[in-house]
């Protein structure tokens, strides 16, 4: 049986179809989850999907992660749910606390849409083994709010455990502390990421590739074999 | 309530005396005489507003109305469902499906504050192709500014990049492509135009007609404040000694967030089949959508004015009936559907309120707490306005314009030089500053987008069809020949849709010129329109709509005319879409078309020597259809790696583009007639680049031989330089420095540059939505 | 309404939220270096902010400060990176 | 340096930004229509605008406050939609 993987539509979320369609390119069922359910309908994994929730104006993900739907995510992930925040969603982990750190205005203070390469630091997370670590891909970054920040103990402490899971190559397109480009909490079941792998998931479709499409075929590998 | 005492109907009856400040308005006495006739009364204080808005030159067309009628007249092919005259021309696609596109123009909202204007016209553009019954699926900003160095570009080019982004980022709509100009008569003038598409099922088109007696009017949306209520707000002063507080009319900010509500709660209304007509707020805002839903409709309305909630609560009637506040539909729904509307309006958070009903007669009658302040045939305001024959002259200067003598052309040995200046100037150096600021790859079907000819989006992941779309206007074309401006205009998005394969079906239009009470104008616009009406009909792509922007001007100085054209192509299997960039070494390089020396209004006397004259380059349109028939089937057959098609900057451009696109070099050997720099650098129409495998060589050219296409082999992809060989060799390192420096220099350094960021200060109060 | 109900008022209420000193700003950053090209006074720092205004209904002002900076903490603040004050206005 | 030469001082000045009050407030309006939902006491009203904190070296108060208020005229606001209010802090 494939595994079902929920996307949780917020208002104002734009990239909840597209992380579905790579859900379905990766050979698994997407479950369009809607932010005032609390019931997440007994899914495998969950997608928190990029896009301006709320329109992002106070803050990005600043109001989503009060949605029913989240208080879900953050009670079943702490059970080892495992969880894909991407982009807007990533902001929206580090709101509700289940990553440290925050993200915050991009340093040169445009959004920014470009493909970009990064490295796989970390395979050892449900979102990520499917790489090896260390292996490089090209995956698009588009945000306006993608710097990571985080105390200096807490970034020694993500680069102590291995925890940063991709890290920016070439120019780092944001600021974002230690080219950090995503990071996992310490199970390893929920992942941040802020460029958008589930826009590199069709050779066909933008200039990227199918760098990304290794992001939703590790959790379904993952959920087959436990 | 008001705290004055409100113009009713029963009181202008009775007043017929009372003087009015029409001329404040924009009206002239003739049309003021006119609407006492009408209504046969003086028109009530709010009436007024709404003539002085709906008989204005951007409601009523009055100007443009006759000479857009031959756009009309051209023969609509079998795939237009809904032609102009509807908020935006539908086109059947197949497999069920129609798409709806059109653009706008926001360009004097724009000059005034960068970011909110360019913002609001995607916002604008967005609702119109919602109207529609469409997703809309794609944006795209053909952008003109003053000269690039120019300190007033600096303050106007980053606010609207930042705009346009801001809001279509957050709609999450790609940018699938535009234009960028620079030119010295946009100065103190932008052109911010905004072009949108949409996809439907054919079953979903929704009209704006209010029918059915008792179906109920329902506004959807954001709250109605002051905004840009512009000369309306004289009526205040006019009547009322004090200058209450907030008088004056109020920029529009854009809200894309209340937008992206108001969008999926209207699909999900359509898709319910729960609304009989619907009709976007834009200019005019209630006043055109009462009128033209009741006037489309043949019915009588009653809205309940103090119905529609407000930000202010000190708004008078003429206020709420002008206001341009944004992200505003009105809906007619019936009786029986109106509570689930009001529930899918609760789902996704937006305002709904049933504003008023549809009334047996053909009366439109506005109440402002149960007393009467409009009761007038709603078609004398949406279709009954005056229709103007302006005055034309041809232009005093345009004969010395035409014979003006060309600079002297450059040396062989000066053409290294002469290329590496070109690529980087203002004009023909890269978008990436601008087009980085926007999501072009959001809902996951963007094909092609920058720097492409034509950006090419699936509609369908089962079966692969797809739409090509290119804007294109040369207004120093136009202003050399305005007829064969708007031709030029034409065939250059028509051959960019070709280039990627995709058959070109149509048209849309934003028809940006200056003032047409200046009989050189309305000479230029008349013979643009005629221009384009006579090509749409060679090419047999039919105009589905557009818009006109007047008034473009500085003082008594006019912008180029300038008319850009969108076109729209179709791709039965996106997989089949053609790049424009070199792919793999040791390919043939072929160009397709003939080399003239034509050099007048081209960017190299522009950005060279700063010149402007001659004449612009010879239309062909039969030879355009023919080289569109050859990329496309080009394309199905497999034959092409890359078609790139030649305009401004000629054959240079189009070498250094394609090399740059993946880093693939090529020598070039030039043909000898004319001389290197002339076969480099004129703009002759009707030309494209190509490359193909060794192994289809001979098929194409056999291809274009039997089609009468001039096909030169002039070259073969190689290295990593651009080789022109006894002419010029650049490594394409150089090249693309130079290419790329451009903008980053003028407007601040890209992402990830270690340079300082430049100060944004035209954005949001917050100046955080950035996402 | 009886006498003893307490009487309702709005109160205006500020909340000033600034990025934490150790966190970079690149708004306000930009901005202190574009000061001397454009012929302004140089500034020694120079760092933006939220201000955010709030009419909040209570029946006094110690009551409206509170639920203004229950607001702050639990949402308009993220404290990971922002400070805030909260304050009347007169 | 002679006595007579003025003594320059950091002074901390703040400079409030906010869209008019006729201007929609797209920030505020999401915000406030969320509140009721975040278990939050509702507001009455809540608009969101800039907080820019300056340190201006100057003779004195009055010489900062009006560099402040230059700064915000010629670059910190856009007075087609904002207004501001400048300040010192104590
Ligand atoms: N304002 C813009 N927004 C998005 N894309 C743009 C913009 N300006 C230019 N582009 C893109 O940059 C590329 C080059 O533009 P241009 O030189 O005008 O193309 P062409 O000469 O083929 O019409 C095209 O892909 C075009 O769509
Ligand atoms: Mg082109």
């Amino acid at each position: 049986m494939t595994a079902r993987i929920g996307v949780v539509t917020f208002p104002g979320s734009l990239d909840d179809r597209d992380a579905q369609r790579a859900v379905r390119l990766a050979g698994g069922e997407p479950v369009a989850l809607w932010h005032r359910d609390a019931d997440l309908q007994g899914v495998d994994a969950v997608i928190l999907p990029g896009g301006f929730s709320y329109g992002d104006y106070l803050r990005a993900g600043a109001i989503a992660r009060f949605a029913p739907a989240m208080t879900s995510v953050v009670e079943q992930a702490g059970r080892g749910l495992p969880v894909l925040g991407i982009c807007n969603g990533f902001q929206v982990l580090c709101e509700s606390g289940l990553l440290p750190g925050a993200l915050t205005r991009n340093a040169h203070l445009h959004f920014v849409n470009r493909d970009q390469r990064l490295r796989i630091e970390s395979a050892d997370s449900a979102w990520t083994s499917g790489y090896t670590a260390g292996q490089e891909v090209v995956v698009p970054v588009k945000n306006g709010e993608g710097c990571y920040v985080a105390a200096t103990a807490v970034l020694d402490e993500l680069e102590g455990e291995g925890r940063v899971i991709a890290r920016y190559l070439g120019s780092n397109p944001n600021g974002s502390a230690r080219d950090i480009a995503g990071i996992r909490n310490a199970a390893g079941n929920v992942v941040g990421i802020m460029p958008h792998p589930e826009h590199a998931v069709e050779n066909l479709i933008g200039t990227a590739g199918s760098d990304g499409l290794g992001f939703f075929t590790s959790v379904l590998r993952s959920l087959v074999t436990t | 309530m008001s705290a004055q005492p409100v113009d009713t109907v029963s009181h202008a009856a009775s007043s017929p005396e009372v003087a009015q400040p029409y001329d404040e308005l924009g009206l002239k006495g003739d049309e003021y005489t006119a609407i006492r006739e009408v209504l046969g009364r003086r028109p009530t204080q709010t009436e007024l507003a709404m003539y002085s808005i709906m008989w204005s030159e951007h409601c009523s067309y009055k100007s443009s109305k006759v000479h857009l009628r031959q756009f009309g007249d051209l023969p609509k092919g079998d795939r237009m469902l809904v032609g102009m005259g509807e908020n935006a021309g539908v086109v059947d696609v197949g497999e069920g499906l129609a798409v709806t596109f059109k653009v706008e123009s926001h360009n004097h909202p724009s000059y005034v504050e960068p970011y909110q204007g360019a913002a609001t016209g995607i916002g604008g553009i967005v609702r119109d192709i919602l109207t529609m019954g469409a997703r809309p699926v794609l944006v795209m900003d053909p952008l003109r500014f003053g000269d690039a160095d120019h300190p007033d570009t600096k303050r106007v080019l980053p606010g609207i990049v930042a705009g346009i982004g801001g809001y279509g980022n957050c709609l999450g709509l790609p940018n699938i492509g535009g234009e960028v100009v620079f030119d010295p008569s946009y100065q103190g003038n932008p052109l911010v135009n905004a072009l949108c598409l949409g996809v439907m099922p054919v079953d979903r088109i929704q009209l704006s007609a209010a029918r059915g007696v008792g179906n109920v009017v329902v506004l959807l949306g954001a709250k109605t404040g002051r905004d840009g209520i512009g000369g309306v707000s004289v009526l205040a002063s006019a009547t009322f000694d004090e200058d209450g507080p907030a008088r004056r009319p109020s920029v529009q900010v854009g809200d894309p967030f209340a937008e992206k509500l108001l969008i999926e709660a209207c699909l999900e209304m359509y898709d319910a089949k729960l609304v009989e007509g619907i009709q976007d707020l834009g200019g005019a805002g209630l006043t055109c959508a009462l009128t033209e839903t009741s006037a489309a409709g043949r019915s009588g309305m009653r809205a309940h004015l103090e119905r529609v909630p407000l930000r202010e609560a000190s708004m008078e009637p003429h206020e709420i009936l002008a206001s341009e506040s944004q992200e505003r539909m009105l809906a007619i729904v019936t009786p029986e559907n109106l509570p689930a509307v009001l529930a899918l309006a609760e789902k996704w958070g937006v305002l709904a309120t049933a504003i008023g009903e549809v009334t047996e007669g053909d009366r439109l009658v506005v109440t402002w707490h149960d007393e009467v302040v409009v009761d007038v045939p709603p078609g004398s305001l949406a279709d009954d306005g005056p229709v103007y024959e302006r005055p034309m002259t041809r232009p005093a200067d345009l004969d010395a314009l035409q014979s003006a003598a060309m600079p002297a052309h450059p040396s062989t040995g000066e053409l290294r030089d002469l290329l590496l200046r070109m690529v980087a100037s203002p004009n023909l150096c890269s978008r990436r500053w601008v087009v980085e600021q926007y999501d072009r790859i959001v809902l996951g079907d963007t094909v092609l987008a920058w720097p492409e000819d034509a950006g090419v989006v699936r509609l369908s992941e089962q079966t692969g069809l797809g739409i090509a779309l290119a804007t294109d206007g040369n207004g120093r074309f136009a202003r050399l020949d305005p007829y064969a401006g708007a031709q030029l205009a034409l065939a250059e998005a028509y051959r960019n849709v070709a280039a990627t394969g995709a058959i070109p079906i149509a048209v849309t239009n934003c028809l940006n010129f200056g003032s047409p009470e200046d009989p050189e104008v309305m000479w230029q616009f008349a013979e643009a329109t005629r221009g384009l009406a006579d090509g749409c009909r060679a090419l047999a792509t039919p105009v589905t709509g557009g818009n006109v922007s007047f008034y473009n001007q500085t003082a008594d100085t006019a912008i180029n005319p300038t008319p850009v054209i969108g076109v729209l192509g179709l791709l039965d299997d996106v997989a089949r879409r053609t790049p424009m960039g070199f792919q793999e070494q040791g390919e043939s390089v072929l160009l397709l078309g003939e080399t003239r020396e034509e050099l007048g209004g081209s960017e190299w006397a522009w950005a060279e020597h700063r010149h402007l004259g001659g004449r612009p380059p010879a239309v062909d349109l039969e030879r355009e259809r023919v080289l569109g028939e050859v990329l496309v089937s080009g394309s199905r057959d497999g034959m092409l790696s890359s078609a790139h098609d030649l305009s401004d900057g000629g054959l240079a451009q189009v070498l250094v583009e394609s090399a740059l696109s993946r880093g693939v070099g090529a020598r070039i050997v030039l043909p000898e007639a004319l001389g290197p720099f002339v076969q480099l650098f004129s703009e002759s129409a009707g030309r494209a680049l190509v490359t193909v495998p060794r192994s289809e060589e001979l098929r194409f050219t056999e291809m274009c031989s039997v089609r009468g296409l001039p096909c030169a082999r002039i070259g073969v992809t190689d290295g990593s330089s651009l080789e022109v060989q006894d002419v010029l060799s650049v490594p394409l390192e150089e090249l693309r420095t130079a290419h790329e420096a451009t903008l980053p220099a003028l407007f601040g350094p890209l992402a990830g540059d270690t340079a300082p960021a430049h100060p944004v200060v035209t954005a949001p109060a917050t100046g955080l939505q950035l996402g | 309404m009886t006498a003893s109900l307490p009487v309702m008022a709005v109160h205006q209420v500020v909340v000033d939220v600034m990025l934490k000193p150790e966190i970079l700003d690149p708004a306000g950053q930009a901005v202190l270096n574009a000061l001397p090209s454009l012929g302004l006074p140089a500034a020694q720092g120079l760092r933006i902010g939220k201000h955010v205004e709030l009419a909040l209904v209570a029946e006094d002002a110690d009551t409206a400060l509170e639920q203004a900076t229950k607001m702050a903490e639990v949402l308009l603040v993220n404290p990971v990176i922002e400070d805030f004050t909260v304050r009347l206005l007169p």
